[in-house]
């Protein structure tokens, strides 16, 4: 072996991609959620990001137990069953120069989780929510999560009876500013939109289609492996573009529309058999309502609003860490309180 | 008939949503403005207008605070209450009534009565428009000219309702002045009560238990505020929103070193709160009852992987929505013990605003130094009713943020890990990520079991040692908690009280004979000192607002060798406690159960 | 070397979601096929596939069900943990190793060693597809040989496991003959473990108390079931839904008399339990610790609205997340002071699958009869390992639905209110909503102050009424609680478990010289048997599995005077409580705090 | 006076409208709430409802404590902030030959209770369910709800910094089946729209603007009467027509829809300028977005589907009461227990 190959690749920071890894993973073999490990592995390797300005956030579920199996130089905060939106909100403003990856399940987002959901939504913080999808909960063994469809049935051969949730949808209803859906089987397309995701200032929810292979990739289940394969359609073929990189891919006139992230960096969406921007509301709510009518699942980039304020800037926050922020800068002057009690005076 | 000057208390009642508010503020400011301890409870109902409101203003020569259950002068001017508030005055007692109502003449038997035309008077008023409103004014004028309040003290007081709208006091000052002429021209002064200057007042501010804590939060440091409204806790947070900006320093750019939430709900406002705390900012959040319920599964996630934050329960009456707009103590053993397995949060026990900033304030201290959720227990009758207080001192200690992992602790500490007991007190070294960056800082803080290290592990002994480690540092906290406060006095019973109860206790001391001790409990878990009060009494009468004597119980639990020794008063209607039940409570036993 | 026979306990380590579940379960069924009390405790992490199960078989001649801490067979067939089990186990602790995996010998110093290449062995499967999972059963044909489990007892295990599938279960018996035969070839028995068929089991089933609990509420006429999945709760609601349609009829239109709906989460699985008791119907919820803790205050709207419903709390290692898949008894002091304000709600404390299925059935009288959410305290020990049982009786007891204000009731009381305590013992009659129809039944049932009518109240004095009144009702609910069992000894020593406790107090009892005597609490609030039997010993030990000994501070805050002499023994850890540790607890106490 | 003009006038029951009363409200003078509460009577007096029939159910707040100003005949459950939703559906299975009239806030729904909301409309049980929403928290004085939106200040100036949410559209993304939104001032739409809800086996669901006039009825706030007046737009005039009635109202051909309800009253939706048909989903999105971006309140029926099975179909469920089963019917028959210890023997 010559020197050269002995030394693996590393990034702009020197670092490995095998230095983005976290602990061994206990998922099932083959449970779609350690696929976006992986991708949020290349994606951050790609990125340069240095892991120790990453907050890992997460709730409770198999899917929320990822984190431990991704960046093992970040922070994380493994919560309460359905509160990752929550916390994350509160970690991000108390320091808005770090970025939270918050990873959570449909069980955990879509059931008990529904109102932080819509909430942080309407919030928009700066971070990156990803929901590993699979239309069950896995870790309590195999129920119908809310994200589970009417024609899919369980393992035992139950139909749920409830309407499923469109994650996607319900985002796009509720003013989501950067709404993806991807398959944990595609790092083709996910890896690019979760590098934009994290380049982008406001909540940039990814929903990730990720099969449960013990509890719902069996024959008939819409979450399976083979399902996605052969109803996902998109209408893009994603690729980002870092800020210091050149646009080095030819593509045809008109073939490519191009989306400028907070940070400078580009993401390119190469466009398939059908038009659609997804910068324009009414034609993500079209592109959505047309899939799911033929009952197809869309992915890809689904919306993005590059107009709307984060949490942050809308709050009129500092942009220092609050968490490091010193007596001097916390308590009143000497004289304040003078001043506050003489308003007491009656 | 010999005058009784400044001791006595009048009542008024109104529906509420009618604007008397203003009315009976400036009646409580124009007596401050006089020089005396007026002090104002404010009886309110769970609604937004139209139901019955009662103000009650006391003052006395000691300047007590308390609520004095029977008043000496009433004006029941609520239509839907007058009848119930006739009959529960004792004899003699002085009403100001409105003659334009129908009232049947012997519903006022025994009592001394001042008929006012109310609403003739009314018609005076020259600004039409806003004659609602200011009708309530008249009263205003009745009383200080029966009960000698000189009219200039009445604008003194509106100006400060109005500070800058002289306009606005001009047309309050007419309405007053029409009630002030109609009392002097037809009124016959047939009681003894009136008011005269005095010197109670000194450089005493006027402020409310949840505007104090609000301060003390932001003398704290706090600067991550997440909540959800409600009632009684709502006014401490937007507290904290009007104030905070106006007090901390932007930053160079003119942008907010702080923020503000208004969650969703309380799930959402404690999971802010520990997020903040868990990424290492300042937080808090603020609730009541229901609230604090919600807040139960996060809370024990907060107690066991040992984030800070300080959460501000203001208590009212429960169980469940109960009675939104009166006072209790009743979520001690709540507290204490909150969530699910086993765990045992620290809480602090204001019982005046000043405590209320000050312990406000170390909370934020406290919380970082030793990891943990802090209650602060506040009620309804400190936090929302205004109290004459003592300016806010400036506090005594610098900011302390407690036991941080940076990476030279790291470096020099002995393999570091996120909860191992370096200094033996129980207390690791927390990291605060993005500021602590060496390589073996990073780990993933969880509620489930896990080991020194933070690592996942379901080992009992693991366990075990860690729940311990757990106790001894909550064991080890009270050497920082506000110790309790002991009086001792001559008899062999010693009476233990906490929070508003304090009020009504010092008021009945005064008042008894034979003294008993008294200790004032200021925090939990309990110092030493709570042990050997009672061991030093034969008897002990724990006095509190909540049906099951809640404190009474968690003594108990927690000093079995001498519980057989501690009996329990309680009052649970929901209105301040009076001196008078802490007097029959120690002099007759009422309501004491073993 | 003289055969030990029916008195050891084999231990399998095996990586979790690998089938090893079923070999397990086919030694446990084949030993109680050959007539044997063979009790399991599958010790499972909180994962799917992959990380460390440990399943412990214990056959003894009393016939005990607890934990053994200690194992004489130890098959450690996991990788993973193949180092820690070794050195776990004592000497001459026989080993079955695999001989296909490099462990160094002096791993194995000290213990009895079998080798056998599971590896290989697996290869001479037939069906090369099921391999994977059919390999397991080699190590069940191995433990037949070796210790004298006949084959047809296997076949006989297997059939229970897979009922009527005789093609699978030839599958199963192959590999398990594959064992079979290399042990009685290759192996020299060196070990005096063996197995003799024996006649402990009479007409005893097998089940784990979720699964008797479920049948109990079936029983018990719930009709709506509203859960939300958490360890080790979800397999009670799971076996609610697979028993009750098979078990309750159908309407004459097939339809189903019942509905069990997965809630979106608990806050709302409690509110749909407590919106069906409401309207009448019988209603149940199962949850574990986190859920508990979100239900608080909606179980405080029940408590002071007075709705019936059952709770199934099925305790599991806290605070947080803990450890969701290992044993605890720590919700104790939560669940009887759930939500804010003053509220105490009665418990019932299963001990064995028939106590878990007749407590379960009478918890839904128990609900209506006092209106109130009842809570049924179980913890995964008793809820999720198998139990040998006598068969569940029939209960005694018709369906009893308390007080109800039919339309004649109200009209023959008079003046009949919805909280009204018309017959003295603070039970109000309660309205069915479209049952009762009288003019004057209609009402808004509220979580707010209300009075005798339930009207809306601000009253302190109503307010107070109805506290009382609450407390009355639950202090009379003793007399239909389980009552505590007593056994006398001779010893001043009384000790007092509850639970699965009580297993290994029993054990532990039938070992000790000197007999204590042994109180075990079956409900809370607490019989006055309880203060009797503290008073009547001069020292009384509470052991339990939580840290703070939180029955033994519940006792000290009901029995004050009896406090000093109440000390307690914990266990915490997390695995099912052994014998051993009730014996040293009782003979030299560690672990025993004041 | 004659005798006859002394009796009041009844209905088909005999019962006269003040019998549909509640206690005497309590909401401030000119409260949309108290408005609702009247259609409410409305509708049932002349649905001829038998009031014991009807469960009020409600959450916390101004609007939730409505339940005790209407129907004083019927019994309800005031439960705590946000649950509504659960404690209804708990009610409803309990009893499914009762009504359930749902009252909530839009603090109490679109808030703290919009996990539960989105839930129980993905379950769909029979009910109405009404929002009165004022964009505020009423009863705790006025800080903004999830429903206000950024362009509408409070009385102090102050704009809310997160995007609002309307109910509808969130409806209709989640599945429901029967979505309305009405003004409290606007009696004639919203009682026509109460019936139909009534009539309905499912989950009817009415978003009914009704100011908070203490404290969100000033200049520029858009959960005002004058704004409601300005930029409410509807599609349709509803005519609500009881099984027993004759369609005595002429109209001209295609002016009319008609959608058949569960127990065969119908309703009649006479066209005001635009084509729109409720009961195609894609033109209720389309109704919806087109008005939104115009800034417009779109009123009247939204949609309705006629296909879905609700709660109690769909779980197979008895239409006895639960809540009356007697011993005979719960307990299984002797015999059975043997049976189930039988599967317990090894
Ligand atoms: C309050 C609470 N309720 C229930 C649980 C049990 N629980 C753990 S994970 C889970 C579901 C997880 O499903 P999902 O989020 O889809 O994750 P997956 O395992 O499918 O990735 C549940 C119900 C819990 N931990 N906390
Ligand atoms: C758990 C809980 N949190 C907070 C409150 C306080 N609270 C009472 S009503 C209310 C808001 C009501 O707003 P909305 O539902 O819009 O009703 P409105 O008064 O505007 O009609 C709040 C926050 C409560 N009762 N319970
Ligand atoms: S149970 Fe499903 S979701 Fe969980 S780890 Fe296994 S495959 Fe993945
Ligand atoms: S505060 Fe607003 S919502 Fe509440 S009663 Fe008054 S006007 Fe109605
Ligand atoms: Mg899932
Ligand atoms: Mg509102």
């Amino acid at each position: 072996m010559s020197e050269e190959q002995k030394k693996p690749a590393t990034n702009a920071l020197g670092l490995a991609k095998s230095e983005y890894k976290g602990g061994p993973s206990t998922m099932c073999k083959g449970c779609g959620h350690d696929r976006i490990s992986e991708a949020v592995i290349q994606a951050s390797y790609d990125l340069d990001i240095d892991a120790r300005n990453i907050l890992k956030m997460s709730g409770i579920g198999c899917s929320s137990k990822t984190p431990a199996y991704f960046l093992g130089n970040a922070m994380g905060l493994n919560s309460t069953h359905g509160r990752m939106p929550s916390f994350s909100t509160g970690a991000h403003v108390a320091n808005t120069t770090m970025s939270p990856i918050g990873v959570s399940g449909d069980g955990d987002s879509a059931s008990i989780g529904m109102g932080q959901f819509v909430h942080i939504i309407r919030r928009n913080p700066r971070m990156v929510y990803i929901i590993e999808n699979n239309g069950v909960y896995g870790l309590t063994k195999g129920q119908f999560s809310a994200t589970a469809d009417r024609r899919s049935p369980s393992k035992r051969g139950a139909f749920p009876r409830e309407a499923s949730i469109d994650l996607c949808g319900l985002a796009l209803e509720l003013g989501a500013t950067f709404i993806a859906r991807s398959f944990s089987g595609d790092k083709k397309q996910l890896v690019p939109l979760l590098k934009a995701a994290l380049s982008f200032d406001g909540l940039a929810f990814l929903d990730v289609i990720s099969p449960c292979v013990t509890f719902n990739n069996h024959e008939g289940s819409t979450k399976s492996y083979t399902h996605q394969k052969e109803m996902g359609v998109t209408f893009h073929d994603p690729h980002y573009v870092s800020p210091q990189e050149q646009i080095d891919i030819e593509y045809a006139e008109g073939e490519l529309q191009e989306v400028t992230l907070h940070d400078g960096s580009k993401l390119l969406l190469r466009k398939l058999e059908h038009e659609f921007d997804p910068t324009d509301r009414n034609a993500s709510f079209a592109a959505l309502q047309q899939t799911r009518n033929k009952g197809e699942v869309l992915t890809g980039l689904i919306h993005i609003d590059m107009e709307a304020e984060s949490l942050a800037a809308n709050a009129k926050m500092t942009r220092e860490p609050l968490a490091t922020l010193m007596q001097g800068d916390l308590r009143p002057a000497v004289g304040v309180l003078d001043r506050i009690n003489g308003g007491f005076k009656i | 008939m010999n005058p009784v000057v400044n001791d006595f208390s009048i009542r008024i009642a109104t529906p509420n949503g009618t604007g008397s508010q203003t009315s009976n503020i400036v009646i409580q400011r124009a007596l401050i403005q006089m020089g005396l301890i007026a002090s104002a409870k404010n009886l309110f109902p769970s609604n937004i207008a139209g139901l019955p409101t009662w103000f009650q203003i006391r003052v006395s020569p000691g300047g007590w605070q308390t609520m004095n259950p029977q008043w000496q002068v009433l004006l029941p001017l609520n239509q839907a209450t007058i009848g119930r508030d006739l009959r529960e005055s004792v004899p003699n007692t002085v009403v100001i009534e409105n003659s334009d109502w129908k009232t049947a003449d012997s519903e006022f038997e025994g009592l001394c009565r001042y008929s006012v035309p109310f609403d003739q008077l009314a018609r005076k008023i020259s600004n039409a428009k806003l004659r609602p409103r200011l009708k309530n004014l008249i009263y205003v004028g009745v009383v200080a000219q029966l009960f000698d309040i000189p009219m200039e003290k009445i604008r003194g007081a509106l100006q400060t309702v109005f500070p800058g709208k002289e306009a606005v006091v001009d047309l309050n000052i007419e309405a007053a002045q029409i009630g002030f002429d109609f009392a002097a021209e037809s009124l016959t002064k047939q009681d003894p009560w009136k008011y005269a200057a005095a010197d109670q007042v000194g450089d005493q501010i006027l402020l409310d238990g949840n505007e104090a804590a609000a301060l003390g939060a932001i003398w704290g440091g706090v600067s991550v505020v997440a909540w959800y409204p409600i009632t009684p806790a709502s006014s401490l947070a937007e507290a904290v929103e009007k104030h905070i900006g106006r007090c901390r320093d932007s930053d160079p750019d003119g942008r907010n070193r702080f923020v503000v939430i208004q969650a969703e709900d309380e799930l959402a406002a404690i999971g802010m709160a520990l997020g903040a705390g868990w990424a290492g900012a300042r937080s808090m959040t603020s609730t009541s009852g229901p609230g604090i319920s919600l807040m139960a599964e996060n809370l024990g996630l907060g107690y066991f992987a040992e984030i800070p934050t300080v959460v501000y329960d203001i208590q009212r009456v429960g169980p469940s929505t109960g009675l939104p707009t009166r006072t209790q103590q009743s979520d001690v053993l709540q507290v204490a013990f909150h969530s699910h397995g086993d765990t045992r949060f620290p809480f602090l026990i204001p019982a005046c605003p000043i405590e209320s900033f000050q312990f406000s304030c170390q909370a934020y201290d406290l919380a970082e130094k030793y990891q943990i959720p802090v209650i602060f227990l506040s009620d309804l009758d400190l936090g929302m009713n205004s109290w004459m207080s003592d300016p806010l001192p400036e506090p005594e200690n610098d900011i302390h943020r407690g036991k941080i992992a940076t990476d030279e602790v790291i470096a020099r500490l002995d393999d570091w890990g996120r909860y191992k007991d370096v200094d033996g007190d129980g207390i690791p070294y927390r990291t605060i990520p993005g500021i602590t960056l060496h390589p073996d800082a990073a780990h993933l803080t969880r509620g489930s079991g896990h080991d020194e290290n933070a690592e996942y592990s379901e080992s009992p002994e693991v366990y075990e040692q860690n729940l311990d480690r757990l106790a001894r540092k909550i064991d080890g906290m009270v050497v920082d908690l506000p110790a309790p406060i002991r009086q001792d006095g001559d008899s062999t019973l010693g009476v233990i009280a906490y929070g508003t109860t304090d009020m009504a206790m010092r008021e009945a001391l005064e008042s008894l004979e034979q003294k008993p001790s008294y200790l004032r409990l200021r925090s939990f878990p309990f110092h030493d000192e709570v042990e050997s009060f009672i061991d030093d009494h034969e008897q002990i009468l724990v006095i509190e607002q909540n049906q099951q004597g809640q404190m009474a119980q968690l003594l108990r639990m927690h000093f079995p060798q001498l519980a057989a020794r501690i009996r329990s008063a309680t009052y649970y209607g929901g209105l301040p406690l009076s001196a008078g039940f802490v007097k029959d409570s120690i002099e007759q036993p009422r309501r004491v159960e073993a």
